[in-house]
């Protein structure tokens, strides 16, 4: 026996990209997207991403740095969306969007002191608004819609990203902040880097959703799905988010589908788990070598200009890495200073017995 | 002046904030049309918009996560925790976040904000609505924990807290929510956090406690006035950071002291009053330190909870052993 | 300039029912609802819970019981779903489903101890695997989970049901309960009170999702609404979920539109908030009214057996309220006595303060 | 046989559990094929099968969650959270249901399940990496908190938590995980909990710990040995409930007491045992008791970590002001 039923409500998700993995173009790119400076500045921050990051996996290495979050194969995801962003906006970040940090204007320098475990790396000399690297999972999704209220409470045009990772949107935090956004329409982008992977979990043990964009139906929020490793989809995409959010449209969530190219963290052995064909499968996505393949295909990159970037680049991070080792350490009394904005008298009897036990110490 | 009860001064304390600081938003569940399951944002969203007085939906991770993003891009959010029984689900963004920021950024952002919570036990409501469980919040490093006795302090003390440029937790004694009526002046005045308040002055006993404890506190010290036991009371008012100085200084001249809550014993701030005590003033100690608490059980469905709450009785036999004590 | 994208992914969100508000059918009654019995049954459950419920009521306003949880109007989703669970199935419930634990053979007397103060109440004489009432929103969901994830490991057919609010959607313990439950395909219904209202919040300050239903998309759910103020429409859906799910195809969740027609509790006053045009609008939509006019048109039901009915509701719950007013109070060291299979030597302690205060308190 | 470490022994404890008791599932983020962030599950997936041994979507309070309804069921489930600093989400579910089932349903339905948790500094980790909030769990009625400090109590005091019908929260000291190696017999025998440990007998002076910092406190005995001080050093190990009367007999003899923990002060554990002792051990103590415990403050990033946790040279300074009081 069939019942009836009407439908009351329908929806559908989309998939986008420009450049196929071979950097040919599937489609006309959009005017934004035509000019050349635009895009080697996009191909010149993936390289930089690429390069100050496999330094910090060789400071790890060496002793010089705690565990560390590579962002290997995934530099389209922040390059693209920090390149869509505009000045006032706040980004809100896990932990592989170093990309973002850099276009955006942070510096290498501050990410580096973090993961050397110094808190003065999230004080950020340029980007004030943005906030530090969330390590509880999808935490910080709460707090951009944090942020977002207060900037529509003060009718402000800004706008807020924040990152996740496909692992993240399982977590009640993701759900509980996209809901707020949904209905009070809050101008917050969301971005999910589904690197298929969440350590060792592969995304088919995550959930069975057939896309993370989806996840958006249950918060009556819009998504869509684009290419995470063509650098030139994830700028569009979140060109034409923002563009809707800052008029007033609401929120949105994009997709980016890349894959981890590196080990979950520096204390982490990816080969324990992930398959090697699946590896050297997604090797030919590579988000760099695609934008380069096209920019050469156009007559916009020559061996003379790779050559020069790699240069720069390198003095660049080296210059960073200096800058991070001989920077002083901070004083013993640090750890008491920023807790409040006033230190309570509980914790000035603390901190005079730190500084009597230093100087037990070093006597 | 007419006289009001402590929900009442809390509403005030709010009115009076919303009126002075545009940047206090006030929101949780039922806070707006409704005023607050207990009325303590009564009329409040009627008087100030909907833009400054909101409902959230119900997710309480969500409310204080929210706030933390508000706090750091200078908004002074005030939420309210439908009852302290809720705020489990927010404790990860308490603890992770809104005690930490400033510390975290060296300082590039902070928490300014308020989570209020109605706390203990006392209304006949069902399970997880009469929870007292201070002292996990005392323990978190960057967090103020604070708890009015009256409606002078619930005035003095709310403001205090909405103005503070640090996360504070404002937890409010539903059983005395309208128990005690007082003319409380709507001045803007705020009272100062980090400090005890001496209730009552006395020479042979030192009584600590805080909240709601409090009325069985005072009880207990007129009925030893009548037996000839002359009690000091402390209102420790900002749990955390303690103000152990006074309790301390109280305690030299009583040489006796019996600290009241409601929470559960075991590791409750009963404990680190005793500890710091024992630490500081051992030698003034004439008699050990009783603690009269809940006990170390679920807070009992309404039939039995008054076997759990300490009672007058409980604190007269304390009160009794320690000045028996030789 | 438009972007070419290709769609990904598409869900449509259907909603069902059998009887119109004023208990015409809509549709032919699938065969399992053409039974007289079965009908007559639904019928005299809604009746007793409504009952009940009313004596409940009367009972915290003459001080005899706590802050009660009222399910008027809303008692064809307890009873509806009650009906189509079997004997081994697991119930979860939340404060509002009264009628499912009546309809699988729970007693009246168990409700009025839980909300008269007494944990004795939640020791089900009869179901023995139910969960207890869920007071924190959303917690119960997980519940469900970890039930249906046994009954999975051990291979067995039974199947759990879990109820939640429509404000309870908003926590993310609901949406990580949907998460797990889809990805490891288990055995659990989850059945959304969509009452509208949560306390003194609308469902559209709760969420602009267009269904509750659709939350199921962001957990690969299958999700269906049904008109929950018709108890054949909540039955026949329940049935068909429950088989689905015991064939082994995973999780599935019904949202039931219904309408709050009482306070939140008996600590509330929703004369505050909810707009009494609409309260009235729903009247005409009681599910009682609905079946009874149904059942009458068919010749299934008249005067006399309504009178029947109800002298003898009246008398099963005159008979619970007298069985819970006398039951002897718990002996006052059962507040230890149930924390741990065996109490530990500090509470031993206290429990001898507990009786020597007595002591002194009865002197 | 060979020796093994701290969490190698929690290995074998999972593993002769799962071999010994079918209904033992193991679960939490990456146990499975990855064998858990520090390999505290190591190869049992490919041995038990996926049935028993199975890697969850990422949501703490879905794991504990879960874990209630599994238990509930008859089932036993040990789940792991990933780090102490991610075990927040889940303490609605552990404080409002865990703790609760029995409780609630008159023993109709419980809890027997255990959560296992890395915990503390020292391993070069980002942020909410080293927490030790275990006087959090302590607080909360119907909970069992057990800490071992060697391979041997892992092993034992492991396999008791999975066989205990109650709800245990098992806390592995990250610090010490390879620190020591120690043969442990692969038996299935059990150690009991809710008892102290003596690991050093003494006269002069009691030292209390627990966890990682009972290597700091043991090298403290030894120093203080060389000195001509004999430290009696006690393993608190299960620290909720407290074996409170261990270290009143231990007290009762030498009349001086240190406590040290990493946790945070302000109402750690060390404040409900000094409490504990001030009220039942008064008159024995010859000097103030002392506690040595993390600053409260947040832990800090690794470069200054070590300014944080309490160091050998703090726990002799408080020896001696304690050795030297009159
Ligand atoms: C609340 C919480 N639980 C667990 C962890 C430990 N952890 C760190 S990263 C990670 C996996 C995250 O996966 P995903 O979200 O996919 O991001 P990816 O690392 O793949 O970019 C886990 C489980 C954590 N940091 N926070
Ligand atoms: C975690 C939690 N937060 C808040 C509350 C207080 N509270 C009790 S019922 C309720 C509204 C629930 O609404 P809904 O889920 O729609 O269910 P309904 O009562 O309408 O059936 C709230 C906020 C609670 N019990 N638990
Ligand atoms: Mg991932
Ligand atoms: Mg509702």
């Amino acid at each position: 026996m069939s019942i009836q039923s009407q439908t009351v409500a329908e929806f559908a998700i989309t998939y986008s990209r420009f450049l196929d993995a071979e950097g040919h173009p599937t489609q006309d790119l959009p005017e934004s997207l035509k000019n050349a400076d635009t895009l080697r500045k996009l191909y010149e921050y993936m390289v930089l991403n690429r390069t100050f990051d496999a330094k910090a996996v060789a400071l790890q290495r060496t002793g010089k740095m705690g565990t560390y979050p590579s962002s290997a194969g995934q530099e389209a995801i922040g390059v693209g969306v920090g390149a869509a962003m505009q000045e006032g906006d706040v980004s809100v970040p896990y932990y592989r969007d170093h990309g973002a940090h850099l276009i955006r204007g942070g510096s290498i320098e501050e990410i580096y002191l973090l993961w050397g475990g110094d808190e003065r790396g999230n004080d950020y000399a340029t980007l004030k608004q943005d906030f530090p690297v969330a390590v509880p999972i999808a935490s910080q999704s709460l707090h951009a819609v944090g942020v977002a209220k207060a900037i529509q409470y003060r009718k402000q045009s800004r706008a807020v990203v924040t990152f996740i990772g496909d692992g993240g949107t399982s977590e009640g935090d993701f759900y509980e902040a996209i809901n707020l956004a949904g209905v009070w329409k809050l101008p917050v982008l969301f971005v999910i880097n589904n690197n298929f992977w969440a350590i060792s979990v592969p995304l088919s043990e995550q959930t069975i959703c057939k896309t993370l964009a989806q996840k958006g139906i249950a918060a009556g929020v819009s998504g869509e799905q684009v290419d995470g490793n063509d650098v030139l989809a994830v700028t569009y995409a979140t060109e034409q988010a923002l563009k809707r959010i800052r008029e007033g449209h609401g929120p949105h969530i994009i997709e980016a589908l890349t894959y981890r190219m590196c080990d979950h963290t520096t204390a982490d052995d990816a080969k324990r788990y992930q398959p090697p064909e699946e590896v050297e499968s997604y090797k030919k996505e590579d988000p760099i070598l695609r934008l380069r393949n096209y920019l050469v295909s156009q007559n916009l990159w020559d061996e003379e200009q790779e050559k020069t970037l790699y240069a720069r680049v390198k003095q660049t991070v080296e210059q960073a890495v200096h800058a991070y080792e001989s920077i002083p350490d901070q004083p013993p009394t640090a750890i008491f200073d920023y807790l409040y904005a006033t230190l309570p008298h509980d914790l000035i009897e603390q901190r005079d017995i730190l500084l009597a036990n230093l100087g037990a110490h070093h006597e | 002046m007419s006289e009001i009860t402590l929900v009442e001064a809390v509403t005030q304390a709010l009115a009076y904030e919303l009126a002075h600081d545009e940047n206090v938003i006030v929101f949780g569940e039922d806070v707006g049309a409704n005023g607050g399951v207990f009325r303590a944002t009564e009329g409040l969203q009627k008087r100030f918009g909907t833009d400054r007085v909101l409902d959230t939906p119900l997710a309480e991770s969500m409310i204080v996560g929210m706030a933390v993003g508000m706090a750091a891009e200078g908004l002074k959010p005030i939420a309210e925790i439908q009852f302290m029984g809720f705020i489990y689900p927010a404790l990860d963004q308490i603890i992770s976040h809104a005690s930490r920021l400033r510390n975290r950024t060296r300082g590039r952002l902070s928490c300014p904000m308020v989570i209020r919570a109605p706390y203990g036990c006392g209304i006949h409501a069902p399970e997880h609505h009469s929870e007292s469980t201070e002292s996990i919040l005392a323990h978190i490093p960057g967090l103020r924990v604070v708890i009015p006795s009256s409606p002078t302090r619930a005035y003095g003390l709310l403001l205090a807290a909405m103005r503070d440029p640090d996360p504070v937790i404002f937890l409010e004694p539903t059983r005395i929510y309208r128990k005690i009526k007082q003319e409380v002046p709507d001045n803007g005045v705020a009272l100062p956090l980090d400090r005890c308040f001496l209730l009552r002055e006395g020479t042979d006993i030192t009584l600590v406690s805080w909240g709601a404890m409090l009325t069985e506190t005072m009880t207990a010290a007129q009925n030893l006035q009548q037996q000839g036991i002359n009690c000091e009371v402390i209102d420790v008012a900002t749990i955390k950071p303690l103000d152990i100085d006074s309790i301390i200084q109280s305690v030299e001249k009583t040489g006796r002291c019996v600290i009241i809550h409601e929470a559960a014993k075991t590791c409750g701030v009963g404990a680190e009053i005793a500890a710091q005590l024992a630490e500081k003033a051992l030698m003034s100690l004439r008699a050990p330190i009783q603690r009269v608490t809940g006990f170390d059980t679920i807070v009992p469905l309404y039939k039995m909870e008054h076997l759990y709450l300490p009672s007058v009785a409980r604190i007269l036999n304390a009160a009794h052993e320690v000045m028996a004590f030789e």
